[in-house]
């Protein structure tokens, strides 16, 4: 089951990849990404049967990182909405120096 | 010789006064630093604390004393408040040292002089193999400069008093000819060469700040720079030829290198090519072809000067370096060949230049230039005590011309500044006649006249004579007639320089007699309302002019040749010189001293007199100072004539030849474009562009869209992961 | 005098001391900042710089003693001090003095104070800061000075970096900001090389004495390179020091940063900074590198340099409209002189070349205090806004005409003595370079006196230069000084000579020997 | 890896329509242009997620993802999309133009192909340990000791104590950042 586990992980990655890619929507792409962290835990918790239960433990600290990203993310989303009105992530170019 | 070998204080003159010798240049330099003081005082405003505070901004408000000097002044300007302590200091320090000058020498003729007194005050570069001390070196050549020198410059410094007493920078004029003594005593005390050297450079540093003296006029700062520029052309040359003696000898003491430059092969390459560029540094010190051409641009400064660093000391000082290291340039027949050619070619080419020339300071440092050359001819050919002797006559006489002219020229300036007449005090179109008025004066420099163009008797006669003789008696029978220049035998060398030299003869006394009748007869071109104010100058200007007259009348008896034996002590300067330049010159004429037959010389002296009265009668036949008209009037000259009143175009050409191509290259090819463009432009900031270039393509990739963002790196990543992929 | 000082065992603590003062310096000017922070300007402005003068004053009257308590012909370091600084890599606070150390600390532990009293009244704007930075870069040169540790030396060589930047950079002229980004990334460029090249031969030091170790005695003895590496450490180094030189063609951040740095900035630069390029010559890249130093390809290249810089500073100088612009290519043609005397590698030009340094900080730093002081009065830089001031200002004038012919070389000057030492030591090995710079006599008296003609001489056109004030007395008390040096190295340079003979002596045969030791064919297969 | 120690068809069966209702919910997920139902779709991957997990034997992560992906990240996520309303058409043209889509699909096949061949590659093969087989099949045999939690809880309290600890930390400060950012400003404009 291994193998087709990991592969799996890759399929869902590369969803969560196009899925970014194609969408603009930074609500959509957020939950691309979060699509991403899933597929790797699923390698993480898949490998963690041959190499034992660190990888688990991982899985453990990304549900942490992903909890806190949500929540910065998303706050970060409602600010920019409440002054751009938007969240279409073509509108929005604050990144540009 | 060698200086190891005599303990100091085991020579004779050691316990004589002699071993006073560091005073004499020392009291010129006391003198120098009280006027120079003096000078600071007199016109030193000391600033605001802050000076950014005020000054700088307001206008039109000209200090007091940045006034134009006296000579544009019209109102009489009052003396400067130091006079009275400069007139006394100035002089007063040449006086001393001129009287230490003459007790030194009576000291000296009480001894025998077989070897120079050394006196070291102290130890100045002892670095690695080069051990050099401040030595005094004191023998019977020095000597003879130090009386020159002091004695001479005695006088000039009495004259200034009196030429220079309404000048505004009177002490600092002082302080700049202490200064020059000072320098000069040093040059010709020197016990080194790079001692030699510092007086070298010192008097042509001073010769630059005098040249420059009336500073204001554009022209005057001009010919200083002129001047300091041309010597170092020549000083270059010099240090070129004490970086060879110390790369060859290893020693550069003058002794120590005289030694063993009389073990060098004789004619090679090390002697020829240190006495070739020891003679460059000449030809700048001395105003030789083709350095020549600063030194009439230095008449600028005042007359008096020009007296003295200008005729009668410092341009000398190059026939005084090849007298010092004869010790070399006998060794080096073809550099002596040089010498002289280079010394007759001078003294014809400066000639030629002397007959068209107006203004009066010009004509005599054409003349100058002339007589140089005959002293380099003397030292050329080896004959060092004619060539000293020539320097001696030549510094009282052309001193005597110079102070003369100064005083001529004081009177006609005095005389124009009563009436505001803004004419050129200097032209002589503009004197004529001036023998009523100025009968001492001008009676002083008619003998001078004499002396210079050799008619018997004057000093110049002797001096002039006794270097044609010599050069014809070396045509054959010498190193340098069997040695050959460019392919030239010697011989014929010599016969072209004894042709140049008696064809200068010629011409001297030609231009100066035409200087003297366009000045002194005929009838008189100054205005009207200025004849009245003509007089002769005062006597603290006259005083010198007589004492200097007496000695160019007589100063022949310094060296009275053997075949006028009747008349006096012969060879006085010749026994005297004997221990330094005797074994140089024997060297040079093979071991026996040069013999002509009597009548073969009887015939020299017979054609010499010839030219020179032939000379000055051609002058008096063909000249009519009556149909001159003053400047003003006078018509372009055209022609022979124009080519020679701007001395053949060589400044000009220089100019176009050297000055220009090489100010204009620096700035066009170096500065702007080597320097500004390649290296600046090019490298320097053509790499922060490259840099700039490429940070400009990164920052076209941040355009803030995430999405482009998240595209780059996906790139990347499926780089990285093709990379691990098919590694 | 040397009896007091050994009994107070000056010897033990005057280098720490040195470095330590003006630290201490910068920490009470930096209280005072805090203390008077409610005065008006003006009045903390007279306060600091009269404190920080007192600092440079105490520092320059502390370092005086060197004079005396050194020995310059004793063959060891004198005035050592070593202490472990960073153990794990085996860096240590080693200082230490030889006779050549000792002239440079002295020449700037005196050049400061006149540095600071020649910016007396220009400089208000942010007083404090400036006063500190000056003192930072006190401590950073002496320290590159006294560096015995290959890691301590180039902390210090950076050191000094970033004050001098600030100097240009914030009370600079117009292009300041140009000026001061292109000398330190010139100067960086440079020094990062070094470092690898320093972290090399502590990693070479460290395999050969077991442990982390960056000594420069250790290295000295110790390591022993093949020939190809021995080069390309030696380029490192040379880079760096090249461009402090600054040695053509790397010249080019000079004249900039000499336009645009206030007078103290010019001063410092031209008459201490410029001389850490030499002395690193003289103290690394020669002795650690003999072989490579002596090759005859490496060695003929930067003859050819430094003579093309002799010539080629004093051409472009002649042309300059701007005077500190003009000093700053004097100062390429001076320190050629400096290159040629020391790779030229005879007892006479290496004394030479120590004595231009010196000479050079002496008068090049009296020229730029000079036209600073013009500058103050006028606001130009430029030679054809000025003409006939003599007139005017004839204290000023005097002095400019000294210290010119000084720069010159004119006999009586210190200037010539330098020259001509390195001009006769140099002719016995490398004889046409030598003639050639000889002709810089002729350029040097050609660039200066024409521009000293058309600033204090010819007609006074200009009628807002008439009103132009003459220098007070701070100004010629900072000057004469200087002037003093001029004449007493000119007339009697012996006691300097003196200082410095025994080391150049021992370098000269140390570098001679070792080069030797490598023999040429191998160097030769190396390139 | 051909050698299969662990399975059964109730168990292969369970694995694959997990995998494949994973795969078909994240299709779904991101090409819905409705934002709610995009979230729905993800909620479902997630929970297929978690049963796979189950049957990898990492229970307890299961009922981590259960309770913290769906139970408390999704719902904030609904919650924000909800907050802003981001119903109406002009938010929901948001994908790009067909060749975006070919182009993302492209990079997307191009990694898929290239993490595939990876697996394959003789750089995994190194980082595989040779006796893999050996290890799977011990490690299945061994029961697992302290139970489902145990293995998990005590590799976190042991060795990675202290980035435990940090996490905390970090989530403090997200909650602090998240409560600044969100906060209106009451004195700007």
């Amino acid at each position: 089951m291994l193998v087709e586990a990991l592969a799996l992980s890759a399929l869902l990655f590369t969803i969560g990849v196009v899925g970014v890619l194609t969408r603009r929507n930074a609500i959509i792409i957020f939950m691309c990404v979060e699509l991403m962290l899933n597929a790797v835990n699923l390698s993480f918790v898949a490998l963690s049967k041959l190499y034992g239960a660190a990888g688990q433990v991982f899985v453990v600290f990304t549900m942490a990182v992903a909890a806190a990203e949500a929540a910065v993310g998303l706050a970060i989303i409602i600010a920019i909405f409440r002054h751009q009105r938007t969240v279409n992530l073509q509108n929005i170019n604050l990144l540009k120096g | 010789m060698n200086p190891a070998m005599i303990p100091e204080g085991a020579h004779p003159l050691a316990a004589t006064v002699a071993r006073l010798v560091w005073l004499l240049p020392l009291l010129p330099l006391l003198g120098f630093l009280i006027n120079g003081t003096l000078a600071m005082l007199g016109v030193a405003k000391i600033g605001p604390a802050d000076p950014s505070a005020n000054g700088g901004h307001g206008h039109g408000e000209v200090p007091g004393h940045a006034d134009e000097h006296a000579h544009d002044d019209h109102g009489h300007p009052p003396r400067h408040k130091f006079a009275k302590i400069v007139s006394l200091v100035g002089p007063g320090v040449l006086v001393a040292a001129f009287a230490l000058a003459v007790a030194i020498f009576a000291a000296m003729r009480g001894v025998e002089m077989e070897h120079p007194y050394l006196l070291t005050l102290f130890s100045w570069m002892p670095v690695g193999d080069l051990k050099l001390d401040a030595t005094i070196l004191l023998d019977p050549l020095s000597m003879t400069m130090v009386m020159v020198v002091t004695g001479v410059g005695m006088l000039i410094h009495v004259f200034s008093v009196g030429y220079m007493q309404d000048d505004p920078g009177y002490p600092r004029y002082f302080a700049y000819l202490n200064l020059f003594v000072f320098f000069m005593l040093l040059l010709v005390l020197g016990g080194s060469y790079p001692l030699l050297f510092v007086g070298w450079e010192g008097v042509g540093l001073c010769s630059y700040l005098l040249i420059g003296f009336w500073f204001s006029e554009k022209a005057n700062a001009d010919a200083g720079k002129k001047a300091f520029i041309m010597n170092r052309i020549g000083d270059f040359g010099f240090l070129v030829a004490m970086l060879l003696m110390f790369a060859n000898f290893g020693t550069l003491d003058i002794l120590g290198v005289a030694e063993q430059a009389a073990e060098l092969p004789m004619g090679g390459v090390i002697a020829t090519t240190i006495a070739l560029f020891l003679f460059l540094g000449c030809t700048g010190k001395s105003a030789q072809i083709p350095l020549y051409t600063w030194l009439p641009d230095a008449m600028a400064g005042p007359t008096p000067v020009s007296a003295l660093i200008h005729a009668a000391t410092m341009v000398t000082a190059g026939v005084y370096l090849v007298a010092r290291a004869s010790g070399i340039f006998s060794m080096a027949p073809v550099a002596q060949l040089t010498v002289a050619l280079v010394g007759a070619a001078t003294a014809f080419f400066a000639a030629t230049i002397g007959l068209k020339q107006w203004d009066i300071k010009k004509v005599l440092a054409y003349s100058t230039v002339s007589q140089l050359g005959y002293m380099f001819v003397a030292v050329g050919v080896g004959a060092y005590v004619a060539g000293i002797f020539h320097l001696v006559t030549h510094a009282f006489f052309k001193a005597l011309l110079f102070l003369g002219s100064g005083s001529v020229i004081y009177v006609l300036h005095a005389a124009y500044h009563k009436t505001h007449n803004h004419d050129d005090a200097q032209d002589m179109r503009n004197m004529g006649g001036l023998r009523q008025y100025m009968p001492i004066t001008f009676s002083l420099m008619w003998i001078a006249t004499l002396a210079i163009a050799g008619i018997p008797l004057f000093s110049g006669f002797f001096s002039k004579d006794e270097i044609l003789t010599s050069v014809f008696a070396r045509i054959s029978h010498s190193t340098l007639a069997d040695a050959s220049l460019l392919g030239m035998p010697g011989g014929t060398v010599l016969m072209i320089v004894y042709g140049l030299a008696v064809a200068s003869a010629l011409m001297t006394a030609i231009y100066m007699a035409r200087m003297m009748l366009y000045t002194f007869h005929g009838p008189n071109r100054t205005g009207e309302g200025e004849r009245p104010h003509l007089k002769e100058a005062p006597w603290v200007m006259t005083g010198p002019l007589v004492v200097l007259g007496a000695l160019t009348a007589f100063g022949g008896w310094l060296n009275v040749p053997a075949l006028l034996g009747a008349i006096g002590p012969v060879g006085g300067l010749e026994h005297f010189l004997e221990p330094v330049v005797g074994e140089a010159a024997l060297r040079t004429t093979l071991g026996v001293a040069p013999h002509l037959p009597h009548s073969t010389e009887l015939m020299l002296v017979g054609a010499a007199i010839f030219i020179a009265v032939a000379g000055i009668a051609f002058a008096v036949w063909r000249l009519k100072p009556a149909a001159l008209v003053p400047r003003k009037d006078a018509p372009e000259s055209t022609g022979i004539d124009r080519v020679l009143e701007n001395k053949y175009f060589v400044d000009e050409g220089y100019a176009a030849a050297f000055v220009n191509p090489t100010v204009n290259a620096s700035r066009t090819v170096l500065w702007k474009g080597f320097d500004a463009g390649i290296i600046d432009g090019l490298f320097v900031n053509g790499s922060a562009l490259l840099a700039r270039a490429f940070g400009w393509m990164g920052s076209q990739l941040q355009t803030g869209q995430v999405g482009t963002y998240a595209w780059v790196l996906l790139i990347g990543v499926i780089t990285l992961l093709g990379a691990f992929t098919f590694r | 005098m040397t009896a007091f000082l050994s009994s107070i065992n000056y010897n033990a603590w005057i280098v720490p001391a040195l470095l330590l003062l003006p630290v201490f310096g910068a920490v009470g000017l930096w209280a005072h900042a805090l203390l008077t922070a409610k005065a008006p300007a003006d009045r903390r402005w007279r306060e600091v710089r009269i404190l920080a003068f007192a600092f440079f004053l105490a520092e320059a009257l502390l370092s005086l003693g060197l004079w005396w308590s050194i020995d310059p012909a004793a063959a060891g370091w004198q005035a050592a001090v070593d202490l472990p600084w960073i153990p794990q890599w085996g860096v240590r606070f080693s200082v230490g003095l030889d006779g050549i150390a000792m002239m440079l600390v002295l020449l700037t532990t005196l050049m400061m104070p006149l540095a600071v009293l020649g910016s007396w009244t220009s400089i208000r704007t942010k007083p404090h800061a400036y006063y500190v930075m000056l003192l930072f870069l006190t401590v950073g040169m002496l320290g590159v000075f006294v560096a015995l540790d290959l890691v301590l030396f180039y902390v210090m060589w950076e050191i000094m970096l970033v004050p001098m930047y600030l100097i240009i950079g914030v009370w600079g002229g117009e292009r300041r900001l140009y000026a001061a980004i292109k000398f330190f990334i010139y100067t960086m460029i440079g020094s990062l090389l070094m470092l690898v090249a320093i972290l090399y031969l502590g990693s070479e030091a460290s395999r050969v004495a077991g442990a982390p170790n960056f000594s420069y005695d250790f290295i000295l003895s110790n390591v022993r390179l093949d020939p190809t590496t021995t080069l390309w450490l030696f380029g490192a180094f040379a880079l760096a020091f090249a461009v402090k030189v600054p040695m053509f063609p790397f010249h080019t951040w000079l004249p900039d940063a000499h336009v645009e740095a206030p007078t103290a900035g010019s001063v410092i630069l031209a008459a201490i900074m410029l001389k850490m390029g030499t002395f690193g010559f003289i103290r690394f890249a020669l002795p650690l590198f003999p072989s490579a130093a002596m090759n005859p390809a490496v060695r003929s290249l930067i003859i050819a340099l430094a003579v093309i810089g002799i010539v080629y500073g004093a051409l472009v100088a002649m042309v300059q409209p701007d005077f500190k612009k003009l000093v700053a290519y004097s100062s390429v043609s001076h320190l050629g002189f400096v290159m040629l005397g020391i790779f030229s590698l005879t007892v006479e030009s290496m004394q030479g070349a120590l004595m231009v340094n010196i000479n050079h900080g002496v008068s090049t730093g009296a020229l730029f205090l000079l036209v600073g002081m013009l500058y103050e009065r006028r606001h130009t830089r430029m030679i054809e806004d000025y003409g006939g001031i003599a007139k005017v200002v004839p204290i000023f004038a005097t002095i400019l005409t000294i210290v010119s012919l000084s720069s010159i070389g004119v006999p009586g000057t210190n200037g010539f003595i330098g020259e001509f030492l390195v001009l006769v030591g140099s002719y016995k090995t490398q004889p046409v370079a030598t003639v050639i710079s000889a002709t810089a006599v002729i350029f040097a008296a050609a660039y200066l006196l024409w521009s000293l003609q058309r600033i204090i001489y010819n007609k006074l056109s200009k009628p807002e230069n008439a009103t132009i004030r003459d220098l007070n007395w701070r100004e010629i008390g900072l000057l004469v000084p200087l002037l003093i040096a001029i004449v007493w190295m000119g007339v009697y340079p012996k006691p300097v000579l003196e200082k410095t003979e025994a080391a150049a002596r021992r370098l000269v045969t140390y570098v001679e020997a070792s080069a030797n030791r490598v023999p040429v064919s191998a160097s030769n297969t190396a390139r | 890896m051909q050698a299969n120690q662990f399975h059964s068809l109730a168990y292969a069966f369970g694995f694959y329509f997990f995998g494949l209702l994973a795969l078909a919910s994240a299709i779904a997920f991101v090409t819905r242009k409705n934002t709610v139902a995009a979230a729905m779709w993800l909620v479902n991957v997630m929970f297929a997620l978690a049963a796979l997990y189950v049957m990898l034997d990492a229970q307890f992560i299961a009922a981590m993802q259960v309770l913290v992906y769906t139970g408390a990240i999704m719902v904030v996520f609904l919650f924000v999309i909800m907050l802003l309303n981001l119903g109406h058409p002009s938010e929901l043209a948001d994908a790009r133009g067909k060749w975006g889509y070919l182009l993302a699909l492209l990079v997307g096949l191009a990694m898929l192909a290239e993490v595939m061949a990876l697996n394959r590659s003789r750089t995994i093969e190194k980082m595989i340990p040779p006796d893999l087989a050996a290890r799977a099949a011990e490690a299945a045999a061994t029961p697992m000791a302290g139970g489902i939690i145990g293995p998990v809880a005590a590799p976190l309290f042991k060795e990675y104590l202290l980035a435990f600890e940090l996490t905390s930390v970090l989530l403090l400060a997200a909650i602090v950042g998240a409560v600044v950012l969100g906060k209106r400003r009451t004195d700007a404009r």
